[in-house]
């Protein structure tokens, strides 16, 4: 690959306001330069590689993430309570248990149908449903073959941006039931199954390490961690 | 009596994991009679609060209880000729609940990090060369594609009412003038005679206000013409 | 000034979505850092300036620009047409709200001819539908039998592959979308009222079996147990 295609990636990838997938940077290199370029989506990965060896060697506030089948600029994490001040972000709501959980089953059971996931849950889940599809973190992807075709359910490009994944094989794996019943744990507490004490405790950890003496924003996380929605 | 706050539980299965917890009981041993009691204090809360909720949580109740009653009985026997436990299904099913609840965990740590980085805000200026390659950016468009889209602009758009501000070129002293001046030897003029003259309406329009403030401040008079739709116009002296 | 706010100023003008001020900067920094920060201006320029240099010389495809009183990063110049490429191919792919509404109609009721369309849209649909056909995404199947025999419009394949549908009958039925989409405020309400309502009577109840010790259901609950093996 000609080497200024190095920087030709790096304004496509620069000027994009989604991840921008390999085919789309081929894509658009071979409508300028014909279709006769010889581009791989290797030669991309192993630029975008590059840059943030670059980046990094020069203390460049940004990198490249590889998210959502694409590559995207986003800041490093270190500064997100400068950005978080001035940016929407921090008004933005995070997902309620009932909506983490419900994309839980449908991210690793999907394609999924309501009623499969519904007696999963135990409870009806047509809200978190619809507040999912609203937030484009799943979509419907036609129907099941059995009794009465319900509606397929799946995650959808947004959920792995969301989540920050390049693509669905990359979730944690969840442990096998076998393993669960093994586990003393469920006994021991290392695992809370009450989402309202993990957020408590991630909430302090955030603080802690990255608001240290801020008491305003502080309070102002606990307001918005209050807010969450479904 | 503990005290419950409901948004803490996503549904009955929680609930009941959230019991055998608190109590460290064994899942694979649970005491359904102590568990079933729990549980029904609890729906005493909800049920008269909403129904829906409270839909599931009755069924899981009926199948508690079910499970007290099957538990009295003498134990099935499977194809394996081993007794079956009650309470293998509902077990099951807290498993497999607990399984992706424990993954919503993960997601909302995943939340937690993702939520760090920010992406970039603003792609107004970044330069962009759209004209030069025609084949890119006019593909699949034709000369009535473009007709077609300037019509609908035009249709879309709604009609703004135009305010123009036009200087006009004459003014009520000339016109005062232009009247004293068409007065002539006879020191009088039909209106129609006097307007003839005028093309623009603006011109026509400001020489009858002239002409009304000359009647004002008696420099001319008006009388009745024999002519339909006509007066005339007539000097007074020393006006 | 103290060096780590390079890194800093450079992810707040990345991340920020209008041109950004000094004073915004200045206001950011003081926000999370204290009042007694010392951060002027001047030291803004400058970091800026340091930062164009940086970008220059390491090859960087990007720069800040400033404009309207603030600071943004752009793309530079040379990339102009591979990045006006993507953004014109983006808002090609792009269907319209009206396009969409159009697509639906035709979608649900096909087939379905124009004068139907549009006394349903209440708008003219010429160029919709036009949109819609070039992107082949609708067809012509024949003519109605009616009156002046108008064009008749369905979906074609490609609509059902870019939905990932088998078949038209596969699109969520009216009493789906009703389901999924049962009135949300409604549903929220309810939601929250049952909450705080629990939540009291939870105290209440916390108080009176405290007091009295004998609720209905405790005994019945008691009675239960005493028939109880465990």
């Amino acid at each position: 690959m000609d080497n200024i295609y190095n920087s030709v990636i790096e304004a496509l990838i620069f000027a994009s306001d989604d991840p921008l997938t390999p085919p789309e940077i081929i894509n658009a290199i071979k409508e300028i330069d014909g279709p006769d370029n010889e581009i791989t989506e290797d030669d991309i990965e192993k630029t975008v590689d590059e840059l943030n060896i670059k980046y990094d060697q020069n203390g460049i506030a940004f990198t490249i993430l590889k998210i959502a089948h694409g590559y995207i600029h986003a800041t490093k994490p270190d500064h997100a309570k400068y950005v978080g001040y001035l940016s929407t972000e921090k008004t933005k709501r995070r997902l309620s248990p009932a909506s983490l959980e419900t994309l839980a089953m449908i991210a690793y059971k999907q394609p999924l149908t309501k009623p499969e996931l519904e007696s999963i849950r135990g409870v009806n889940s047509d809200y978190t449903l619809n507040t999912l599809l609203e937030k484009n973190l799943v979509t419907i992807a036609g129907r099941a073959e059995t009794v009465g075709r319900p509606l397929l359910y799946i995650t959808t490009d947004e959920f792995l941006k969301y989540f920050g994944l390049k693509q669905i094989s990359d979730l944690p794996k969840p442990r096998e039931i076998e393993e669960i019943m093994k586990d003393e744990d469920f006994l021991e507490q290392k695992r809370r199954i009450m989402m309202s004490g993990v957020e408590e405790k991630a909430e302090e950890e955030e603080l802690q390490s990255e608001l240290e003496q801020n008491n305003e924003i502080e309070s102002e996380l606990k307001e918005d961690n209050e807010n969450t929605i479904e | 009596m503990y005290k419950i706050r409901l948004q803490e539980f996503e549904g009955p299965l929680d609930l009941l994991l959230f019991f055998l917890r608190r109590d460290e009981l064994d899942i694979y041993d649970i005491p359904i009679s102590r568990i079933t009691k729990e549980f029904m204090e609890y729906l005493h809360l909800l049920e008269q609060l909403d129904l829906e909720v409270a839909g599931d949580f009755i069924l899981m109740a009926a199948t508690l209880m079910q499970i007290k009653v099957r538990m009295l009985l003498p134990r099935e026997i499977d194809e394996k000729g081993e007794e079956v436990d009650p309470r293998a299904e509902l077990v099951k099913a807290l498993l497999e609940y607990k399984r992706y609840k424990e993954m919503s965990e993960e997601f909302f740590f995943m939340e937690a990090n993702q939520r760090k980085f920010n992406y970039r805000g603003n792609f107004d200026e970044d330069p962009k060369q759209t004209t030069t390659d025609y084949g890119v950016l006019l593909k699949n468009i034709t000369i009535y594609d473009l007709i077609k889209a300037f019509k609908k602009v035009l249709l879309d758009k709604p009609a703004e009412p135009v305010h123009q501000i036009k200087k006009w070129n004459i003014t009520i002293d000339e016109q005062m003038e232009y009247i004293s001046s068409k007065l002539g030897d006879n020191n009088q003029i039909g209106f129609l005679e006097l307007m003839i003259d005028l093309r623009e309406k603006i011109k026509i329009v400001v020489t009858f206000i002239a002409m009304l403030e000359m009647v004002k401040a008696g420099t001319i008079g008006i009388r009745e013409s024999n002519k339909i739709n006509d007066f005339i116009i007539y000097g007074l002296a020393n006006g």
